[in-house]
């Protein structure tokens, strides 16, 4: 009681000594404290971002682009880096010595160079070396990668093309309960596993056939060279591509070990049962192992996936223009504001990691056994 | 030595036609020797109890019968087939042969009935429907067919092993191997276990038991082999063994456990 | 039954060796990498990747590379296409010590050595006090090594109290090297020959009374001959290169257990204050990227101390990297102290043990062992981390890297430092991975 | 002592802090041996001198440029010599005073010869590289905007990665202060594959900055460069300095050497004040030809540009030594 | 029911001073109550064995009697000395009893001579030369003193065990608690652990054992106590509750497990 008294009165005294420090500071300094700046003009533009930004708008709106572009490379290095490092764990446990060892050895140089000197490394070396625009790679001229970035066609009109995304939604959500029936019913009855796969076929032809319909409403935007640069599409520049495969690359080879640490912390006696009963290799490791070994991984997964957030703020070394670049460096440069941003940065950074918490604590406890 | 074991060989001649003839067994954990020329025939129907003190290599001896381990010399045949490291085999074997673990075990994210069904729908590819009648049928034969729809976690040692059982007996096996099942048990459990044992010994299964419950060997047992230091020093039916033991070693240790 | 007498004696048959196997690493290949049309393709498919990737790197780095030139474009005009190592050469000097003054570099080529040296003691295990070494090491160490960095008269400018911890360093260091020296010579240690004459004077903690006189008595002695030395002053803005990132990382890497263990066992008490405090500490400190850290760090930390508090980027630095990583260290001590059975705790209970006793000679030793990967982890990401403060302007081995760029002779160089500092800290990190699967394996026996 | 002027406060302290950047070739940069060269560091070291006497009193501080501005208010850092452009807003609204000129740049740009580009104007849609926190960044937003050439910015935040990035090709053109643009063009690969464009779009004063309303201390940082341009102008240089002031009969040298009148006295300074800083780090001339002329790593002419002295064109123009 | 527990003090009241007294001890986890009204008294040099089925409370039972489970309602008195909530008891109680428990629980970073020697030097403040010497008569006594550098995982169960109880001797306490000291040892294990028991029932030791070893209760024990559900059924010296039961679910009990 008497220790708990003290801390709780020193805690508070150094919260009022800092606080009192620095309102002085500021003051002697002349500084102000306030989020005004927010709404007054940033006038600096942002290479690219995901919603509308020109110089003209608030600083307000430069947080927001730095947490849309933070946010999408943050997705893409975690959706790719899970598949791949996924498979790169199970290949690590291979048979094949040499693929055994391959997987091991892009794990063990990916996750002992620092990531900024391997962001760098694939922007500089691999990135900025792809042939300029007009020399550059195009698959059938609608897809183009150039050392400017990669050009894809979008729709032009909003309105048609949210119908046939809608559609589509639909679509594969009608299909996916039907094959959800099918399974139920015809497969679990007859055992018969043609059933599932004819399904799976015939709705991919339909898929296809739609898109192709859905098509004929939707108006393209295509990229096209016109004088320095591709117009019209959508691109994604080539910072964005060398942060996302330096990421994809070093969180594949975290999560990688994580996946490996999750199969081997399986008991042994489920593999020497699995196989009593007869099952081979592939359905080991699909009805026993990974079942089992996702509870292991889904914590330090989450986990990894927190900390691709929070690396997505190197990427500002090469100058992508993610939350950290826009916001912490060339706004405070301009405004002066460092607590204020700062505290906005940071804010941001805890609520990602309060959210993934969150779903993490609410997945364990719905996944944990009940009695172990 | 060989001579030594031909003579008892002679004793271990069974009548009726072997289930598993193992030949002349060694294997090695690096330089570590634990089975040495262990040569036995197991026949059809025949109940068969293994015993000795600890790191004997009981489970070792087990193990390569059921294909869970490599050995280095020797050959094992069940019903005909030497087993060799190859995929028919591997698939003959585990179809031939069920095993129940000291530890049981059981698949933890499954429920009870899902154990049970599991090698029947994905393996003997029954319909869903089908593999559930099985597994109850079992489940109810070892008298627990109420906990069905519960986890392995929630239930008691004495219950996990009695599905264990099942899980084993539902791919229809023609031999069951045992490794100790009652050894992790409390006292009052272990006879809802043995008693499944006992049953299932009655059905007339070919059945290798690992286990030092003496009782269960007098009663159902046909044959009691004793290890020692990975060799056979005894093998004989159990009044012989168990009550006239002819070496030092087994008397050593049946005054110790019993 | 039959007595006794008539029984058989078991004389188990020898062990013998297996025989020869016949498995030649023709047949083993073939029946790994070549058992199905499958993994054949992998195997081939792996084997050419390979092929291509070290065929590329190779040439670039070492058949095609220019290890002597004057300047760059020397380098362009000999080779290309390879890599231009003599810039790195030419700038060796400043990737390892920053600005560190070049007649003053042999302080601190002194002062890793003494660090190991201080060390090396500890194999041998006959030695008493081998964990006082450890922490010793921790405690006294940096004194040691700052005085001989930062230099100035002795106490002269970084005061008495430096001064005497720097004395009691070397004292020990000295104390337990001549302590060495007597097990090498299977003698007593110097404690045991003054046990006697202590113990007329004293009658309690004999023990511990006669270390610390030696101690003393040597520590006299260092400081005496010391105060005769003055090295010249190196300001902390001239540390730099390799110097700097190891002593960043090391920093961090040495109070990171001690932060970690306090606020892990902060964050398991069952007083709810300093339960939500460490909590709290813990979990924000880890949902925000270091960067954000460190530029808090340099730009607010002023902002809240004093403002006559004399402040250098180094020390706010360190704060950050501290806190860092002593948040991250918690997490992982936590997972280790849920770890240990709860047998373990009553069985200290039942023993008499305390709290504290409890923790420190029964669960934190477990604890930690139990952890050596995942701290193991840890300390290889805080070294990795060191390299951001570069992103903040502190001369460590990166910023000087890249300032290569920036050099008349050398001017656009920079794929080629980027690559030997990637090499540099592989070999760093996967050494010390290595070495903690090592020790793993070893304390394993232990179980 | 919190409010004791600057200068007093550099000399109790026994060195003058400087605030400078990371890396600005020819302005600041370390060399391989961990010194610090370029015109500004000279800049400073001629400060030390003068207050001092001693051109190696001085503290160099890098540090980030969203700091600059509070190191100075602080009175960290005394003053700031990195290559800042003087704004208006930066005048007026960080708590600063800019005070002399010491080098007039200008924005330009640098392009691929085999664009056939011959103007800025020619460049509408392309891309551009530019290095983030600069005013060359808002310089290009605004001329952009203007001019309707849609531009698209690349930012860096390391030179040596923009540089790169623009050899290969990634944007069409690389902006500036073009000082720097002869550096980075003769980084390339093939430097004759590029041109710098003859447009400058912006006014960049790189000037010094101390704290607001410390004029006692302005005065000294004012006068020491203005003390170097005399120099200059005056024909004194660090080779010569002995001799002009035990021999020269100018009036003019003989007071800016000390022998002759009190001029240092207003300044708070000793009278070889400005011998020392001549000494020590050289007349304006010698300061460019060491950092950034012709045979520097920025390799800039300086004949007919604004840094010329004034008497051949150029902008450098001291006041009176009287 | 208080009647019930009335009838059955009587029998239990011993002739010598009380080491330990539980006066109507009552103890919940959450909603269940797992020690109902128990009331016994141990005299000193006093041997007590407590059976009974999994889960009716005996390790709770012996864990409330050494402080290391809270108790809600009755006292225990140790040597007269009623048991509170604070330091000073807490130190009497570790002062005065020792522990076992079945698993071991030892020190698996520490050797076992440290084991052994912790608590001698940390908390009797015994030069380390006299706390080995302590340590190692006592592992002679046991009977494994050339083990004492190895680490607790180099050994066998029944050493570790062995190892355990000369832990809890060094700190030459007045009563020794056994939870199932045997329990998780191999058969054979089992003997070398209770001979090391039965000696120390003949130094006049006052032990209290969790143990279902019936052979061990019939040769050293003076009285058995059989617990169900928490409460404490039948009480009395071995020849009467073990081959003569008065309640059907001793009886029950003990049909299983003998
Ligand atoms: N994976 C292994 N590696 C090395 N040695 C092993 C391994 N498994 C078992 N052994 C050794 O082989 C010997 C035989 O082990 P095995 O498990 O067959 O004994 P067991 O008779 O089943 O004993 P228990 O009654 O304790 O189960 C033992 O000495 C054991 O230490
Ligand atoms: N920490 C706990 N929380 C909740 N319930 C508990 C806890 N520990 C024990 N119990 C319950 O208290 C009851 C008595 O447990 P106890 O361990 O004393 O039984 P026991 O007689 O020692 O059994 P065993 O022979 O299995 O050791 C059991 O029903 C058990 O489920
Ligand atoms: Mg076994
Ligand atoms: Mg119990």
């Amino acid at each position: 009681m008497v220790i708990q008294g003290v801390t709780l009165a020193l805690v508070l005294a150094l919260i009022a000594y800092l606080g009192s420090n620095a309102a002085y500071n500021l003051d002697r300094l002349g500084m102000m404290f306030g989020f005004d700046f927010l709404s007054s003009t940033a006038g600096f533009d942002i290479s690219w971002s995901l919603i509308p930004y020109d110089p003209s708008m608030t600083y307000w709106r430069v947080f927001l682009v730095g947490i849309t572009n933070t946010l999408v490379l943050a997705f893409n290095v975690i959706l790719f880096g899970t598949i791949i490092g996924t498979v790169v764990g199970i290949l690590r446990l291979s048979s094949n010595p040499l693929v055994a060892l391959l997987a091991r050895s892009y794990v063990e140089v990916v996750r002992n160079v620092p990531l900024l000197i391997q962001i760098i490394f694939w922007f500089t070396a691999v990135f900025s070396t792809l042939p300029p625009p007009r020399r550059g790679y195009a698959l059938g001229d609608l897809f183009f990668l150039n050392n400017r970035g990669f050009y894809f066609p979008s729709p032009h009109s909003d309105v048609s093309f949210l119908w046939f995304a809608g559609a589509i939604v639909v679509f594969v959500g009608a299909a996916w309960l039907l094959y959800r029936k099918a399974r139920a019913t015809r497969f679990h009855q007859t055992g018969n596993r043609k059933v599932v796969r004819t399904g799976w076929f015939i709705w991919a032809v339909a898929l296809v056939l739609a898109c192709i319909i859905g098509n004929g409403f939707v108006e393209w935007s295509i990229p096209a060279l016109d004088g320095f640069n591709l117009e019209g599409g959508q691109y994604v520049p080539v910072a964005f591509g060398a942060a996302f495969v330096a990421m994809t690359v070093y969180r594949s080879a975290a999560i990688a070990e994580s996946v490996r640490a999750g199969m081997e912390s399986i008991d042994r006696g489920q593999h020497e049962a699995a196989r009593t009963i007869g099952f081979s290799r592939y359905q080991m490791l699909r009805l026993i192992l990974i079942p089992q070994a996702i509870r292991a991984i889904i914590p330090p997964l989450a986990n990894s996936w927190l900390v691709a957030v929070k690396d997505s703020s190197l990427a500002v070394a090469i100058g992508f223009p993610e939350l950290v670049s826009v916001f912490m460096q060339t706004s405070i440069n301009q405004t002066g504001r460092a607590i204020e941003i700062i505290s906005m940065v940071m804010g941001f950074y805890i609520l990602v990691s309060l959210i993934i918490s969150y779903l993490l604590n609410q997945y364990n406890a719905r996944v944990q056994y009940k009695v172990m | 030595m060989s001579q030594f074991n031909e003579a008892r060989a002679t004793v271990s001649e069974a009548a009726s036609r072997p289930a598993i003839r193992i030949d002349g067994l060694n294997k090695w954990y690096g330089a570590h020797h634990v089975l040495r020329d262990v040569s036995l025939t197991i026949a059809e129907k025949e109940i068969m109890v293994v015993c000795g003190p600890s790191g004997s290599g009981k489970s070792t001896l087990i193990r390569c019968l059921n294909h869970l381990e490599e050995y280095q010399e020797g050959a094992i045949a069940v019903f005909g087939h030497e087993l060799q490291r190859d995929q028919k085999t591997e698939k003959f074997i585990h179809q031939t042969m069920g095993m129940v673990f000291q530890n049981f075990n059981l698949f933890p994210h499954l429920t009870v009935l899902e154990n049970c069904t599991l090698g029947l729908t994905w393996l003997r590819k029954k319909p869903e429907a089908e593999a559930r009648e099985i597994a109850m049928t079992l489940l109810e034969r070892v008298g627990i067919a109420q906990l069905a729809n519960r986890f392995p976690g929630q239930l008691s040692g004495g219950q996990q092993q009695r599905v264990a059982i099942s899980r084993s007996l539902a791919m229809d096996p023609k031999i069951m191997l045992f490794d100790e099942p009652t050894s992790a048990l409390d006292p009052e459990m272990v006879k809802e276990v043995l008693d499944v044992m006992v049953n299932l010994a009655q059905t007339g299964m070919t059945m290798v038991c690992v286990t030092h419950e003496m009782q269960f060997a007098r009663q159902v047992a046909d044959r009691v082999v004793f290890m020692e230091d990975g060799e056979i020093v005894e093998v004989g039916p159990p009044e012989q063994v168990l009550l006239n033991p002819q070496w030092d070693r087994t008397k050593a240790f049946l005054d110790h456990i019993l | 039954m039959n007595s006794d007498a008539q029984l058989k004696r078991f004389v188990p048959s020898p062990a013998r060796k297996p025989k020869d196997s016949e498995m030649t690493v023709l047949r083993w290949i073939r029946s790994r990498c070549f058992n199905s049309v499958g993994n054949s393709i992998l195997t081939l498919l792996v084997l050419g990747l390979v092929f291509y990737v070290l065929d590329y790197a190779l040439n670039w780095a070492v058949f095609d590379a220019v290890w002597h030139a004057s300047n760059r474009r020397e380098c362009m005009d000999i080779s290309p296409g390879g890599a231009c190592w003599a810039g790195v050469i030419d700038w060796f000097n400043g990737l390892m010590y920053g600005r560190y003054p070049i007649e003053e570099q042999w302080r601190v080529n002194l002062g890793v050595v003494l660090a190991v040296a201080w060390l090396l003691p500890l194999s041998c295990r006959s030695l008493a006090h081998r964990s006082l070494m450890l922490v010793s090491w921790i405690a006294l160490y940096p004194f040691l090594g700052a005085w001989l960095f930062l230099g100035g008269g002795f106490g002269a400018e970084t005061g008495p109290f430096h001064a005497i911890l720097t004395s009691l360093a070397a004292g020990f260091m000295a104390m337990c090297y001549v302590n060495w020296l007597l097990a090498m010579l299977k003698r007593p240690s110097l404690t045991d020959i003054i046990y006697p004459l202590v113990a007329r004077f004293v009658a309690r903690q004999t023990h511990i009374f006669s270390l610390l006189l030696v101690w003393l008595v040597f520590s006299g002695v260092a400081g005496g001959l010391l105060s005769q030395v003055a090295l010249a002053p190196v300001a902390i803005e001239r540390w730099g290169g390799l110097f700097l990132t190891l002593i960043i990382a090391s920093f961090a890497i040495t109070m990171s257990i001690p932060i970690g263990v306090l606020l892990a066992l902060g964050r398991r008490s069952k007083l709810p204050v300093i339960h939500w405090l460490c909590l709290l500490i813990i979990e924000l400190v880890r949902a925000v990227p270091l960067i954000t850290v460190l530029f808090m760090a340099v730009t607010l930390l002023p902002i809240f101390l004093p403002s006559d508090m004399e402040l250098n980027k180094l020390s706010q630095v360190l704060c950050a990297v501290c806190l860092f990583a002593g948040a991250y260290m918690a997490e992982n001590i936590r997972g280790g102290l849920q770890a240990i059975p709860r047998g373990q705790y009553e069985a200290a209970q039942t023993l008499g043990l305390g709290y504290w006793m409890t923790m420190l000679l029964i669960i934190l030793p477990q604890a930690l062992r139990l952890m050596i990967p995942n701290i193991m982890t840890s300390f290889i990401s805080i070294l990795k981390d060191t390299t951001l403060v570069s992103i903040i302007g502190l001369f460590d081995i990166m910023l000087m890297a890249r300032n290569i760029a920036n050099d008349k002779n050398w001017i656009g160089l920079h794929t080629e430092p980027l690559a030997m500092i990637s090499i540099l800290f592989f070999v760093m990190c996967y050494g010390m991975s290595q070495y903690s699967i090592n020790l793993e394996k070893r304390l394993k026996v232990d179980r | 002592q919190e409010n004791a002027s600057t200068l007093e406060q550099v000399k109790q302290r026994g060195y003058l802090s400087c605030v400078i950047g990371n890396s600005f070739p020819g302005f600041y940069s370390l060399n391989k041996d961990g010194e610090w060269q370029g015109m500004d560091i000279d800049m400073c070291r001629g400060v030390a001198a003068a207050v001092f006497g001693d051109a190696t009193k001085v503290k160099f501080m890098p540090v980030q440029w969203a700091q600059s501005f509070t190191t100075i208010k602080s009175g960290e850092g005394d003053m700031m010599s990195k290559g800042m452009t003087w704004t208006l807003s930066r005048d007026s609204s960080q708590g600063v005073d800019f005070l002399e000129t010491y080098f007039y740049d200008g924005q330009g740009f640098m392009v691929r010869k085999d664009l056939g580009v011959k103007s800025v104007k020619d460049l509408k849609g392309a891309t551009v590289c530019v290095l983030t926190g600069t005013s060359s960044e808002l310089n290009l937003a605004d001329y952009s905007r203007t001019h309707g050439l849609d531009l698209k910015t690349v930012v860096f935040d390391d030179s040596a990665v923009r540089n790169t990035a623009f050899f290969n090709d990634n944007c069409d053109a690389l902006t500036n202060d073009k000082s720097g643009l002869a550096a980075q063009r003769s980084a390339a690969p093939n430097p004759a594959d590029y041109v710098v464009l003859p447009e400058t779009i912006s006014k960049e004063a790189l000037s010094f900055a101390v704290k607001q309303n410390d004029s006692e201390w302005a005065n000294v940082v004012k006068w020491t460069f203005e003390a170097m341009v005399a120099a200059e102008e005056y024909g004194i240089t660090s080779a010569n300095v002995d001799d002009m002031r035990a021999n020269s009969q100018s009036p003019v040298v003989r007071r800016i050497l000390g022998v002759e009148g009190d001029l240092n006295v207003g300044l708070g300074l000793s009278k070889d004040w400005a011998y020392n800083i001549i000494k020590s780090v050289g007349n304006y001339g010698e300061i460019y030809e060491r950092n950034v002329g012709p045979n520097s790593v920025l390799g800039l002419e300086r004949e007919g540009t604004l840094n010329a002295l004034w008497e051949n064109g150029g902008m450098m123009y001291a006041k009176s030594f009287r």
